[in-house]
């Protein structure tokens, strides 16, 4: 834990993780018994015919409700559907928690038919690369490679922004990436421009990757090593210099993680996706590991890994310690964009409050985004969302988390914040539709 | 007393508001928002300086004249009255825009105790015209600056837990005597 | 138009109405509240100036007119002679005018007495003059021809600390009254003659 | 439901009663109730005008065209109010002087028009009378309280029509007047916290 | 997903920088002791005893307020001990334990908790409180009245009420390191100058107070001090006597600071600071009052609420 820091006259400074010259190579890990996998999409009444529980699946076999379903993961490991069932994450969103057991017998080796039929069609989809295809193939990759910014029509793509930073502290997925798969981010970043038809790609990194980065093709710019420049609207904002002052969703920008990159290259030049995840795990002695994991591994394989015995009150945070989520279960799974893990002991974990902001000003100082925090939690624990857009800019907020890091009442601001701007998107969409 | 004093002592020492108790209903009940009181203030300070000036002209030519003093009250307020209204028909045919953003606290000045008050201070106090005219537009000036201040912290109030029993206007109360004391900062400047 | 006829009828009726019974109601307290205002106003002054007359000088007044002005003159009997006379003039206070209540001795022609009235200076400042006996005791028993001012202003007339914008308003006053006074002499003892008997 | 004659009167005295529940007329509660005696004597001249235009808005009402309607409460209003002024210089002058502004203002008194708008415009003779009466007295009792509360803690004693009827120094020999009750200030914080009682026993 | 194993599920971030509004009142009153105890030491026990009834009468104020309106019970942030605190420190040594009692009242339960409590104050408690005693009972707080009986190695004439009544030659007595140095008279703890110096100098530091504020309050009474003086040097004195005497440091380090009531944005911090400032030599040359310290205070968290509105554009809010 961060302490405040003594002079606190100056303002609070956090650095991002910075990797040693010569990292050490992941700890692998696989999953030992089952694998989970979560999709961003619940089938709802109309259910799906694709697959059911009983079916084999194979080591990168799509597992998606409809053929051209947006989201869908491919599977980690070849075993047999054990169970298929609904899941409920943040702010109520549904996913589609699919259990597979894992098959010990189930080789890459044996090429039987299945198999085959699994890599023929991923290998296709490389060899005749396309938007299209990327799309229905490559978003499950780790990294979790978004096209879907390619086909809004309302705001054509601009610009290719590969972040060879890491978007929280503590983790280093990205800048490990870039330190040992540049030769397969070139390769990734040739194919995204390719099939985009954008000319070249902006590659961000910090200060010490800058010379190892230059080897990708990409125009290379830095950031500093000063939580939160590497979120993407501060990238934007800061290093893209769009003076114009648009945001980055108006201007039209794709943003690709370094490892999604590097995957794209890797499943590009070999026809098979790489479906191991890097992930920097976090012990609650405060020890940093990379770990590689295929996605799907419970997290029970990986404290097992570490030898961490979980105690009533402990939590566990995917993510970065400033954005991530924490999860109730030992079951919950790597996920394509789990750069981080992190295990705290119930001594590390601040207790947040009930009590009134005292005004204090310390978000305020500390939001990169120059929010009035003062007045947007008064708003916003009082309901009143719409104000709280209007006048307040709920809206500006780039959801670094700082402010509740800050916060003397110990506010959860950023949990506020974050249900604000949910209810009211979901107001919008519900109106669209009645309209 | 010149101008510059006459300035102060209207709009801080001897606020109509918070030192006369003038106009307070208003002050309650368009203090909620601060856009409501930005309203009502230039409302006020537009009916305030006309009604002055003419309440001043009416008695001193008129009912002082004929010996008819005794009317001021029925005459003063049947000129606001009056005022009031014509000001709503004149802005709403040639200034809709302005009328559109002062109309609806028009009415609610003809019972504003500030206005009528002012024109009665004017005539107690023995003003000349040109002083009447200054006092008017200074009293009026220092009604909406205790007006506009007062929605500052009642926008803050309105979010903060206060007790139930409390709430709204009791709060509110005891707010506005916070405001009064602190104008006895001003106490003496004149 | 009969809508129209019917309200312009109304408010007229309504109008005449209200400016008949008010001024009936004004007609019939007139007398009543001149009186009041008397006693209350400029009765406090009248009464502590001339204290222990055998008379009441509020009923015993009378008004002369000398130049532009009416003023009402208070009559004190005192050893059955009506020798003490009060009115009242007024000074540029602090805060607007200032009424002094001045009674003169006819007899000695000397000031018997000075008495705020009415005035709206400050309290703790400019309104003790009213309050504390301070200011007002110094001016009795001097002449009426003396001049009275503020030691500021080179007099003998010590000020109020902190008021002498008040101090002197009330030097003005009794010295226009002084004035007035030796203008009108000749007038009065007539007038009060009539006390006499 | 319709209300007889006495709910009408007695809702004055608690539903309605102002200033507490209809937040209106709060000028001369705050201007004048620096004495108990000061806000009876207010309360009584509004009642009286209360009364009387309530009595003739409802007389004429059928008389009173729509459209003029507001001028015509207001010159019936000022009209009472004149009178009271002149009553009262008559009969009560030291009063009148303490008084001072708020007698005229009782024209724009917002709870005289607003009854007279509200209520007697549109009810029989017998029930505005009881309205106006049932308000005005709620009213004057409001005052009158407020007045003492402010008066016994900023004074140390409450006087009424020339006699100390009540003397806190008497229980508590060394309390010090609590002027700040009888200052600007105080008011409103005074009638804040009685309206937070009201409210709280209201519940 | 079968484990039985509770964890703790929250919401990010998962960190926290550790301040607590506890642990800022906790050096708050830590700083203010550093010139409460010259004082105490000053006046003695009686001073003593003023502090101490203070404090914990704000403490009893509280409970009985969180008791009546059920709310959580809290004076563990040490917020209402602040308040007290803050007002002992205003107060002269001899003030009655009915004035304190009542002082408290209307600090903590008018100035605070009937706000919604801590955070929820538009004017700062204790300076509310200590206008309404004074306000109330005048007499009590006359410096020079209040502390007749006590003896000192210095002039026991409170320096403002000199300079008021007699204009600047007056207080020419006055040394300025023997003001600073806590040689005069006035509240148990806003004399001693050196101590709160280092108490707001330790504040500022440290963050819990904006120095913002406190600097730009002390440049406004030095700007304004100065502009009077340059005007008539006989009538109103200068810089250093308005620093260093009446409330002008406890309000520059502990009372204009208070953050409820004072803005957050950089540009306001220092328009509200210069304001009071002003506004403090102002009340004290051109007003009745005294010292202008308290009402210049009141006045700033009246407009705190619209200048703290001058803001930086948001992100993407353009320029
Ligand atoms: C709040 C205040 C009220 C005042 N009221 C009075 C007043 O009632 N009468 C007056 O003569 N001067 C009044 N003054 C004016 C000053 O006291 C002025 O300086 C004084 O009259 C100058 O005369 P001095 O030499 O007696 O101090 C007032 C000043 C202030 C600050
Ligand atoms: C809440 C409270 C308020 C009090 N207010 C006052 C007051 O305003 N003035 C006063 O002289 N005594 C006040 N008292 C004090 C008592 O009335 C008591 O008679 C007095 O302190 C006796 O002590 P003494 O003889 O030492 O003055 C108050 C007491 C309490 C509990
Ligand atoms: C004069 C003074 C000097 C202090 N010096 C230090 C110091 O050097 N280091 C420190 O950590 N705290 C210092 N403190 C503050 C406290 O000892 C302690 O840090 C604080 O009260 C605990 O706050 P916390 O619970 O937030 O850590 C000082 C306090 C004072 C009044
Ligand atoms: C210098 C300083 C002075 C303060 N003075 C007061 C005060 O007088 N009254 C109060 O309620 N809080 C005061 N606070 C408390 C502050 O605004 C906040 O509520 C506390 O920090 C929470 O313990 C003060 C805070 C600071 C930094
Ligand atoms: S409001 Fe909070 S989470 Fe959002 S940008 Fe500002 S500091 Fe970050
Ligand atoms: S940090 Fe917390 S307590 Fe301080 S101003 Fe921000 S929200 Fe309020
Ligand atoms: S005028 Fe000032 S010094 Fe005098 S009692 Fe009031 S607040 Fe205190
Ligand atoms: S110094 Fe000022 S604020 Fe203090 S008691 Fe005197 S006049 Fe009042
Ligand atoms: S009584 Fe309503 S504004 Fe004065």
């Amino acid at each position: 834990m961060i302490k405040r820091s003594f002079f606190g006259l100056v303002k609070p400074k956090l650095q991002y993780e910075i990797i040693d010259e010569a990292p050490a190579e992941p700890i692998s890990i696989s999953a030992s018994k089952q694998i989970l996998l979560l999709i961003d999409q619940f089938p709802d009444s109309a259910g799906n015919d694709l697959f059911k529980t009983g079916d084999e699946v194979r080591r990168g076999q799509k597992i998606a409700m409809a053929d051209d379903a947006p989201a869908y993961l491919l599977s980690s490991q070849s075993g047999q559907i054990s169970k298929i069932s609904e899941f409920v994450g943040m702010l109520g969103k549904k996913y589609m928690a699919v259990t597979i057991d894992v098959k010990p017998d189930a080789k890459r080796d044996v090429k039987s038919d299945a198999v085959r039929a699994v890599d023929e069609s991923f290998k296709k989809a490389c060899q005749a690369p396309s938007l299209d295809n990327a799309a229905k193939y490559l978003a499950g990759l780790p990294g979790k490679p978004d096209f879907s910014v390619f086909s809004d029509p309302e705001k054509p793509v601009k610009a290719i922004v590969v972040c060879g930073v890491d978007n929280d502290l503590l983790t280093t997925t990205n800048q490990y990436v870039v330190k040992n798969n540049i030769i397969a981010i070139k390769t990734g970043i040739d194919l995204i421009c390719k099939i985009s038809g954008i000319s070249h790609a902006i590659m961000v990194v910090p200060q010490h990757l800058e010379q190892v980065a230059g080897s990708s093709g990409a125009i290379v710019k830095t950031v500093d090593s000063e939580y939160p420049s590497a979120h993407p609207e501060l990238i934007v904002q800061h290093i893209l210099a769009s003076d114009d002052g648009k945001s980055m969703s108006e201007s039209g920008i794709a943003f690709f993680s370094a490892e999604a990159v590097s995957a794209i290259g890797a499943a590009y030049n070999t026809g098979i996706p790489p479906l191991e995840k890097i992930v920097t795990v976090i012990t609650k002695d405060g020890n940093k590991r990379l770990v590689s994991a295929p996605i799907g591994t419970p997290l029970q394989d990986i404290l097992s890994e570490f030898n961490e015995t979980l105690n009533e009150g402990d939590r566990v945070v995917f993510g970065g310690p400033m954005t991530g989520t924490s999860v109730f279960s030992t079951d919950y799974p790597v996920l394509p964009d789990t750069d981080t893990i992190i295990i705290q002991d119930k001594s590390q974990i601040t207790e947040r409050d009930d009590i009134a902001c005292i005004n204090c000003g310390e978000c305020v100082r500390v939001c990169p985004a120059n929010i009035q925090i003062n007045q947007l939690i008064r708003f916003l624990e009082a309901g009143q969302y719409e104000e709280a857009a209007d006048q307040w800019d709920l809206f500006s907020c780039i959801e670094c988390g700082f402010c509740s890091y800050v916060c003397e009442s110990r506010i959860p601001i950023f949990q506020h914040i974050k249900l604000a701007k949910h209810t009211l998107e979901s107001m919008k969409a519900a109106e669209e539709i009645n309209a | 007393m010149g101008y510059f004093e006459l300035f102060i002592s209207c709009i801080f020492v001897n606020n109509i508001l918070l030192a006369q108790f003038l106009g307070n209903c208003p002050f309650l009940g368009t203090s909620k928002k601060m856009e409501t009181a930005v309203g009502m203030a230039m409302a006020v300070i537009f009916v305030t300086v006309m009604a002055g000036t003419i309440t001043w002209i009416i008695y001193t030519f008129i009912l002082v004249n004929y010996d008819l003093v005794y009317l001021r009250t029925i005459a003063f307020i049947v000129v606001i009255a009056s005022l009031v209204q014509f000001v709503e028909m004149f802005l709403k045919k040639s200034i809709p825009a302005l009328y559109a953003g002062l109309g609806i606290f028009l009415p609610l000045i003809t019972t504003n105790c500030a206005v009528m008050g002012v024109c009665v201070l004017n005539i107690d106090k023995e003003f000349t015209f040109l002083d009447s005219l200054a006092a008017s537009l200074f009293y009026a000036i220092g009604f909406g600056l205790a007006l506009i201040l007062f929605a500052g912290l009642r926008e803050r109030i309105l979010l903060a837990r206060v007790p139930k029993p409390l709430q709204d206007t009791s709060i509110a109360l005891i707010t506005a005597g916070m405001i009064s004391l602190a104008f006895f900062a001003f106490q003496g400047m004149v | 138009m009969n809508e129209m006829v019917k309200m312009v009828v109304v408010l007229t009726v309504l109008a005449s109405v209200a400016g008949g019974v008010l001024a009936a109601v004004n007609q019939g307290t007139a007398i009543q509240i001149e009186a009041q205002q008397l006693q209350f106003v400029k009765g406090p002054a009248i009464n502590k100036l001339l204290e222990g007359a055998s008379n009441n000088p509020i009923d015993d007044r009378f008004k002369i007119t000398a130049g532009e002005t009416e003023r009402s003159f208070f009559v004190g009997k005192f050893d059955g002679k009506p020798n003490k006379i009060a009115f009242e003039e007024f000074g540029k206070g602090y805060g607007g005018d200032l009424g002094v209540m001045v009674a003169f001795d006819i007899e000695s022609d000397k000031l018997a007495g000075a008495a705020v009235t009415v005035h709206s200076e400050t309290p703790g400042l400019g309104a003790n003059a009213k309050e504390k006996p301070d200011l007002v005791s110094q001016f009795e028993g001097l002449p009426v021809t003396d001049s009275v001012n503020v030691t500021k202003d080179g007099g003998r007339i010590n000020a109020i600390s902190g008021a002498t914008i008040t101090s002197r308003a009330v030097t003005q006053a009794v010295t226009k009254a002084m004035n007035v006074y030796q203008d009108i002499k000749p007038q009065l003892q007539q007038e009060i003659q009539k006390f006499g008997k | 439901m319709p209300k007889t004659i006495v709910q009408e009167f007695t809702k004055g005295l608690w539903e309605e009663l102002p200033p507490f529940r209809l937040v209106l007329g709060l000028c001369p509660v705050l201007g004048v109730t620096t004495t108990m005696e000061n806000g009876l004597g207010m309360g009584i001249a509004t009642t009286f005008v209360l009364f009387g235009s309530n009595l003739l808005v409802s007389l004429l009402r059928n008389i009173i065209p729509q459209k003029v309607r507001i001028a015509c409460f207001i010159i019936i209003i000022a009209s009472f109010v004149t009178i009271v002024e002149l009553l009262m210089q008559a009969y009560a002058y030291p009063l009148y002087l303490k008084l001072g502004v708020f007698i005229p203002l009782i024209v724009v008194n917002c709870i005289v028009l607003g009854r007279a708008e509200a209520f007697a415009y549109k009810n029989k003779l017998s029930y505005s009378m009881a309205d106006g009466l049932g308000i005005g007295i709620g009213f004057t009792l409001s005052l009158g309280a407020l007045g003492a509360v402010r008066e016994l803690l900023g004074n140390g004693s409450v006087t009424i029509w020339g006699d100390t009827s009540y003397n806190l120094m008497s229980v508590f020999p060394s309390f010090q007047p609590f002027e700040f009750m009888v200052q600007a200030p105080g008011a409103f914080v005074c009638l804040g916290l009685m309206l937070c009682v009201i409210n709280a026993v209201g519940d | 997903m079968h484990s039985t194993l509770k964890l703790t599920v929250s919401h990010a971030p998962f960190w926290h920088n550790g301040s607590s509004i506890s642990s800022k009142s906790r050096n708050i009153l830590l700083a203010g002791l550093l010139a409460v105890i010259p004082g105490c030491l000053q006046y003695g026990i009686a001073a003593v005893g003023v502090v101490t009834l203070s404090i914990a009468s704000a403490i009893i104020w509280e409970l009985v307020i969180n008791f009546i309106s059920r709310r959580p019970v809290s004076v563990g942030d040490g917020n209402a001990a602040l308040i007290g605190m803050m007002f002992a420190m205003m107060l002269p040594a001899t003030t009655p334990w009915w004035a304190v009692v009542t002082g408290t009242f209307f600090a903590v339960v008018i100035g605070k908790e009937i706000f919604g409590g801590i955070g929820a104050n538009p004017f700062n408690p204790a300076v509310l409180a200590m206008t309404i005693v004074m306000v109330s009972w005048g007499y009590l707080f006359d410096f020079n009245a209040a502390l007749l009986n006590y003896q000192f190695d210095f002039n026991a004439v409170y320096p403002l009420v000199l300079s008021k009544s007699f204009g600047a030659s007056a207080v020419d007595s006055f040394a300025l390191t023997d003001l600073l140095m806590g040689k005069q008279i006035g509240g148990i703890g806003s004399t001693f100058g050196i101590g709160l110096i280092l108490g707001g100098v330790y504040l500022m530091l440290r963050g819990y107070i904006r120095w913002e504020i406190s600097i730009s309050f002390l440049a406004g009474v030095f700007a304004a001090a100065m502009g009077f003086n340059f005007f008539n040097p006989e009538l109103y004195a200068g810089p250093g006597f308005h620093l260093l005497t009446g409330y002008t440091l406890i309000g520059a380090f502990f009372l204009a600071t208070e953050d409820s009531s004072s803005p957050v944005n950089f540009i306001p911090m220092l328009a509200y600071g210069l304001l009071g400032g002003v506004l403090t030599v102002l009340i004290r040359n051109t007003g009745v009052h005294i010292d202008g310290v308290l009402y210049a205070i009141l006045i700033i968290n009246l407009v705190n609420p619209i200048i703290d509105k001058i803001r930086p554009k948001a992100l993407g809010k353009g320029v």
